[in-house]
């Protein structure tokens, strides 16, 4: 790779390739931690409120945030898996092709991440919160 | 940030950026163990809140009163700013000024004994309102702080070993790592206070 | 980069060169050595061959229970004997077995792959396995003392607490995996650190081996999900001596908590196990198809997004203790995508097979054993993601079933195929394929009948962890079948046995790389000299002991740069491309670290016993000797900046 | 709910499943008679997940033989020396075989898993009757909503009406698990757990203690009988009145030795002094199905045994070794073979 960029587009190029491998997992595990634990405890301790907000509402924000966040870090990674193409050889620029394998982890990363959050959401729309 | 240099850092150019000069491998060394350590007190300050609330109000239960705020405000002011003469201690040694690494270390060593000495005068006087087997409010907040002043106790014996070692000459501007390790450890120790004092303190006014 | 006129010229190392390296590296052949040796090839050898002792104490568990469990209604084993059994077989499989043995592997082939002559922490890999040999002997020790943990080894409480199981059992079992936790982490951190600062330069973050990857990923795994434990078992240790009350409901406490925490690390402890042995698989399989592994950047993926959603599934093994079902909702949808993963690296392997041209060799039949038996584990893996049949079927012997397949199938096989794999390169010997085909069949048909039957009695609605069951359930066959199976079993693990100790003794010289393998330890000799490689080599490629300029780099093309033959040198790499850096200086062997560990066995055996002043004084011993370890040592010329 | 169509909808190819299934497992055994099977479900939700049973069986069975076909054709086919070794990257059906088609598959299997799990909780109308089970170390003491009186390891339900049994435990935790009716339920210690049963035939249905309780937790089964609702009711009447009354001289004197000896400092009969509540109610001991929560077969020879030394039968039981005269063993054991 000959051509040089500034330092803090540098940086901020360097931040966001990570952003693309690891913002679906991070949303992931917001959502995971967040959804699980409001329901849970708020159910054990007999609410069906957190805070004034209704159950269902707050469970609905630990999930459409969270894939908010998935859907940013996913495009981020199409972007930089596109624009990394490694080149044919082999042998070519490892930075390269150690950037662009990142971008591929990060894609189906993020993927996965949103088809857990998705899969979480319309468990939130089938089974009412404090069921058991 | 302009939308241009955003343009930039999304060129391959931008994406493949590697910092110019690595971590040595006591820094990811002390990271790491950091890391784990870290995830021990986020797990203990989780159990802490699954516990509170599963355990309803009132909390502190069994007529305990709210922790009083005055004397761990005061060890807050004490632990907190000594993270500064341990940063001052590391800047010194970059430049391998010994006598600035022997007096950082010496403040944070004074201030780190002034918060455990602190610490003792609270248990002295929780101890009589109640004791770790009282419930589990009460083991909660003994384990938790008293898990936390160990964390202290071995930074003091990290800052004491590396008084000495700085004594001898084992610690030099070419060789700074002992210096950083004991550097980040202590900022570790400062920062998880800081949960502590909001999970322990002043969340159940919450 | 540094440029020296050699880099131009090209040399190899001359023979002063080798004899400066063997002066810094070898280690006399004494008992001091033995005792402070810090190579990572020997610290491996023995992580395998103590995990492998322990294996045979937890297997030896299996038969005595399967024996006791032939048929309906026996007498062979008291209850509580059968309680401690199968507590101790559980537990050992898991933390004396899987995890050490693997990291053993990993131990001996991490520097190897990656090109660096050892750990980046050598003497804290020696005091790692140290603190395993004594943790593991601390453990196995309550068994002849009739002081075993008999709670499971899931150890829920109240079950567990000081009113419940009153006596020292539990106490063995927390404060003994407390002690092997320090050994793991250890490990971990040394793991994390090798891989990412002590590649051979060229070796970017995708010409890393799978194998190196898998172990990275657990390591970080063991960072994050054993602190959980530690404190789980510290918060149960703190119950049963000291009074506590996290885990008593009567005072504010909750039973729950336990079972969170516990299965926090549970799961991802599952991966932990399995995971590098899914790398051993990576590694072997492709050498045997003679083409490098298809959808590298894929399964480099698995592993990573495997390392990360198995933090978000532990509830699933909480399904039936009646939380709401939404939750249970959000952890059935990461259990169900976490197969896909999974289901990846099966394809990607077939798909290797199904492009290159298969060689059938012992290692080979062990992986083929492997892709059977994971893929049973993994389909009953999936049932158990939904809530309603993980309700059923949770706490039966289906589920024993299924773990076994992805436990013995997906760890066991894998280890077995790199036992066979590696030996030549760990001992320079060739073993019996005669023996080893043997055995990988004995192994194979016995797994299978002891475990598949174990699918039918769960469903035919058997629970686990019975020391007996009646008659005329209709349990009785499938039981004494899974018995049988047991006894072949152990006859195929024996022989394998046989067939390591056969091969050191009459096994032919192995050469330097016998499978025509494509990492970097098949460079080097069989078994590799003290200092691993006399040329650190330049990595161009995913394969580079099937690419000619890797191959060259160590020859002619040697730069001095890479040579580092004045002192017991490696080479630091940057974490992502693996530029070249600076070479970095290695400890020598040393005792310290066997102080230290004999420290904190003092510690534990003193928390154990309530001889107090036998774990201060044993704390004392551990800060001394630390502080002694890191004092700062007298500057060489290297560090004086002469070669810096 | 949807669910009871689903149920419903997919009945016409539940037997042929069941069929084939059973016929591959008849192949290596057989389908065993007199199990407690979660396949020979007798209870609506035990049905319900036979159903999910079967589907992801047959998905397994597929995914299966698919990878074992490609593995068998990579061994046949890929190794004669003179194949030629590929380099392309069959990435594409990696990805295919290996991602998106499970996903579908999972994503299907998720859904049903869903639905199926909602309608575990919901009996379709409002329970009439709640059993109240509290788990020790190792029995299960059975009482009845508004009902005096109690029974161990034994639960009657009315036949087709959904009971609602409220679990609670004592000591460790244990699992309240009859495979035939219902998937299984934790007893939580500090806490009260629900689940319900509802049996479409009369029978009698073995459970056992799932979850891992100790030394005995071997000894930990009970029995569900569904019986009609007009039994049941007669039963249950039973079971609230003072206990039957000694008929017989040896049965007199039975209750004599009992009533004077040590038995009365753990159970209760009711209608007598013997009011302790250590161990399980005998006021029907001798109409249950087993003695020690299916360690033996309810019976004189059984009783006798167990009352001079039950620790032999089921060591580590709360009940110490019985000081009882040889001679008056025999009216112990028929006074408590009365109590009915």
């Amino acid at each position: 790779m000959s051509e040089r960029v500034s330092s803090r587009a540098a940086l901020v190029g360097g931040l966001l390739l990570w952003f693309a491998v690891l913002g679906g997992a991070l949303s992931w595990a917001v959502h995971s931690l967040a959804a699980w634990s409001i329901d849970e405890l708020a159910c054990e301790a007999g609410h069906d409120d957190l805070a004034g907000v209704p159950l269902v509402g707050a469970i609905a924000l630990a999930v459409l945030l969270p894939a908010a966040g998935a859907t940013a870090a996913l495009v981020v990674s199409v972007l930089a898996w596109r624009r990394l193409r490694p080149e044919p050889r082999e042998d070519g620029d490892r930075a390269t092709g150690r950037a662009h394998l990142l971008a591929v982890v990060g894609l189906w990363l993020n993927l996965l991440a949103l088809a857990m959050i998705v899969f979480g959401g319309v468990a939130a729309l089938v089974l009412p919160p404090c069921q058991r | 940030m302009t939308p241009a240099d955003l343009r930039t850092a999304l060129r391959p150019a931008g994406l493949v950026t590697e910092q110019p000069v690595g971590r040595s491998t006591a820094w990811w060394g002390v990271m790491l163990f950091i890391a784990t350590e870290g995830t021990v007190f986020a797990a203990l300050l989780g159990s802490y809140f699954y516990l509170r609330f599963q355990h309803g109000v009132p909390w502190p239960p069994d007529g305990i009163a709210q922790p009083d705020l005055r004397l761990p405000l005061v060890m807050t002011a004490v632990l907190v700013p000594s993270s500064l003469p341990v940063a001052w201690a590391e800047a010194g040694i970059r430049r391998g000024r010994r006598w600035q690494v022997r007096a950082g270390l010496l403040a944070t060593l004074v201030m780190g004994g002034t918060f455990l000495g602190l610490q003792g005068m609270e248990y002295h006087e929780n101890l009589r309102e109640y004791t770790v087997t009282t419930n589990v409010y009460g083991s909660l907040f003994y384990v938790i702080t008293t898990f936390h002043g160990a964390h202290v106790t071995v930074g003091l014996f990290m800052v004491c070993w590396l008084l000495a070692a700085a004594g001898r000459g084992g610690v030099s501007a070419r060789r700074p790592e002992p210096v950083r390790v004991v550097a980040y450890y202590w900022h570790f120790v400062d920062a998880v206070w800081v949960a502590i004092l909001f999970t322990v303190y002043l969340s159940p006014r919450l | 980069m540094p440029s020296s006129t050699a880099a131009a010229r090209g040399t190899r190392p001359g023979p002063e060169a080798m004899a400066s390296l063997t002066r810094h590296w070898a280690e006399a052949p004494s008992l001091r050595t033995w005792f402070g040796t810090v190579d990572h090839k020997r610290i491996g050898r023995r992580y395998l061959v103590t995990a492998a002792v322990f294996f045979g104490f937890a297997g030896a568990s299996a038969v005595a229970m399967r024996t006791q469990l032939a048929g309906p209604e026996a007498g062979i084993l008291s209850p509580r004997e059968y309680n401690q059994l199968f507590t101790m077989h559980g537990t050992a499989m898991i933390f004396l077995f899987s995890t050490p043995m693997l990291f053993g592997f990993g131990n001996f082939l991490v520097p190897l792959m990656i090109g660096a002559r050892d750990m980046a922490f050598p003497r804290l890999n020696a005091f790692g396995y140290w603190v395993f040999l004594f943790a593991g002997l601390f453990m196995w020790a309550s068994v002849p003392a009739g002081a075993a943990p008999n709670g499971g080894w899931f150890a829920y409480v109240p079950l567990t607490d000081e009113r419940n199981t009153p006596g020292l059992h539990l106490d063995v079992y927390t404060l003994g995996l407390l002690f092997l936790g320090i050994s793991t982490t250890s490990g971990a951190v040394n793991f994390i650190v090798t891989a990412l600062k002590l590649r051979a330069p060229g070796m970017s973050l995708n010409r890393v081996p799978v194998f190196v990857w898998a172990i990275v990923a657990t390591s970080f795994m063991v960072l994050v999900a054993l602190p959980v434990l530690n404190l789980d078992n510290a918060l149960l240790f703190l119950d049963r001596r000291f009074d506590t009350r996290f885990f008593e409901p009567e005072r504010g406490g909750n039973v729950l908590l336990w079972q969170h925490l516990f299965w926090i690390f549970g799961h991802p402890d599952v991966y932990i196990i399995v995971m590098p042995a899914l790398g051993i698989v990576s590694a072997v399989l492709p050498v045997f198809c003679r083409r490098g592994i298809v959808g590298y950047p894929l399964i480099v993926f698995s592993i990573v997004a495997i390392a990360i959603i198995s933090f978000g599934v532990w509830v699933h093994h909480m399904f039936a203790t009646g939380l709401p079902q939404l939750s249970y909702g959000f952890f059935s949808a990461a259990s169900t995508v976490i197969t896909i993963p999974s289901g990846l690296q099966i394809f990607a392997w077939l798909a290797t097979m199904l492009v290159g041209r298969i060689v059938v060799s012992v290692p080979f039949l062990f992986v083929v054993g492997f892709l059977v038996t994971f893929v049973v584990g993994g389909v009953t893996g999936v049932m158990f993601a939904l809530t309603a049949f993980d309700q059923q079927t949770t706490d039966t012997y289906f589920v024993v079933a299924h773990f076994h397949y992805v436990l013995f199938g997906g760890a066991v096989f894998p280890i077995l195929a790199g036992v066979y794999y590696w030996l030549p390169k760990m001992t320079g010997r060739m073993f019996s394929v005669r023996l080893g085909r043997w055995a990988f069949w004995l192994v194979f048909v016995g797994m299978n009948l002891t475990f598949f039957p174990m699918h039918v009695s769960g469903l035919l609605g058997m629970p686990r962890r019975v020391y007996t069951y009646p008659g005329g359930l209709g349990w009785d066959p499938w039981n004494l079948l899974a018995t049988i199976g047991a006894y072949v079993v152990a006859a195929g693990l024996l022989l394998v046995a046989v067939g390591v100790v056969h091969a050191l003794r009459r096994g032919a010289p192995a050469p330097d790389d016998p499978w025509g393998g494509d990492s970097l330890e098949w460079t080097t000799s069989s078994p590799p000299k003290p200092y691993n490689f006399p040329v650190i080599p330049r990595v161009h490629s995913l394969h580079p002991n099937w690419d000619p300029r890797t191959v060259e780099s160590t020859g002619p093309g040697a730069t001095e740069d890479r040579i580092l033959a004045e002192g017991r040198t490696t080479l630091c790499t940057s974490e992502l491309d693996g530029r070249y850096e600076r070479p970095v200086e290695m400890p020598e062997e040393t005792r310290k670290p066997l102080l230290a560990a004999v420290g904190l066995l003092m510690v534990f055996l003193g928390l154990l016993l309530a001889w107090y002043w036998v774990a201060a004084a044993g704390a004392a011993l551990v800060i001394g000797t630390l502080a002694a370890w890191l004092w700062p040592p007298r500057r060489t010329p290297q560090e004086a900046g002469v070669a810096g | 709910m949807a669910g009871g169509e689903w149920a419903g909808h997919r009945r016409p190819l539940a037997p042929v499943a069941r069929i084939v299934g059973c016929g591959l497992l008849v192949l290596l055994g057989g389908c065993s008679g007199g199990a407690p099977s979660t396949l020979d479900p007798a209870g609506t939700g035990a049905r319900r997940v036979e159903g999910l049973w079967w589907l992801l069986f047959w998905i397994s069975v597929v995914v299966f033989a698919e990878v074992m076909a490609l593995l068998a054709w990579a061994l046949v086919f890929r190794r004669r020396p003179d194949r030629r070794i590929s380099r392309v990257e069959p990435t594409r059906f990696v990805v295919v075989a290996g991602a998106g088609v499970p996903f579908v598959i999972l994503l299907a299997a998720y859904g049903v898993g869903l639905r199926d799990l909602a309608a575990l909780r919901q009996p379709e109308s409002p329970p009439a009757v709640t059993v109240d089970v509290t788990g020790h170390k190792w029995w299960w003491e059975v009482r009845y909503a508004g009902v005096d009186g109690a029974t161990a390891n034994e639960i009657r339900i009315p036949v087709g009406e959904p009971v609602r049994v409220r679990l609670r435990t004592v000591d460790v935790l244990h699992s309240f698990w009859v495979p035939q009716l219902m998937p299984k339920t934790d007893l939580i210690a500090g806490k009260v757990r629900e689940t319900w049963l509802r049996a479409e035939r009369p029978g009698e249905y073995r459970g056992q203690c799932a979850e891992y309780c100790g030394l005995q937790h071997a000894h930990m089964a009970l029995q569900v009988v569904a019986q009609p609702r007009a039994e049941f009711d007669a039963w249950l009447a039973r079971l609230a009145a003072p206990a039957a009354t000694p008929d017989s001289d040896a049965e007199r004197r039975g209750q004599q030795a009992f009533l004077q000896g040590t038995c009365v400092a753990c159970h209760t009969v009711r209608g007598t002094a013997a009011t302790g509540t250590v161990g399980p109610d005998l006021s029907t001991l001798g109409a249950r199905w087993s003695l020690g929560a299916g360690a033996v077969p309810n019976d004189g020879g059984h009783l006798g045994g167990w009352i001079v030394n039950s620790q032999t039968v089921k060591p580590g039981n709360a009940m110490p070794p019985q000081p009882v005269d040889a001679a008056a063993l025999p009216d112990l054991i028929a006074y408590l073979e009365s109590l009915r």
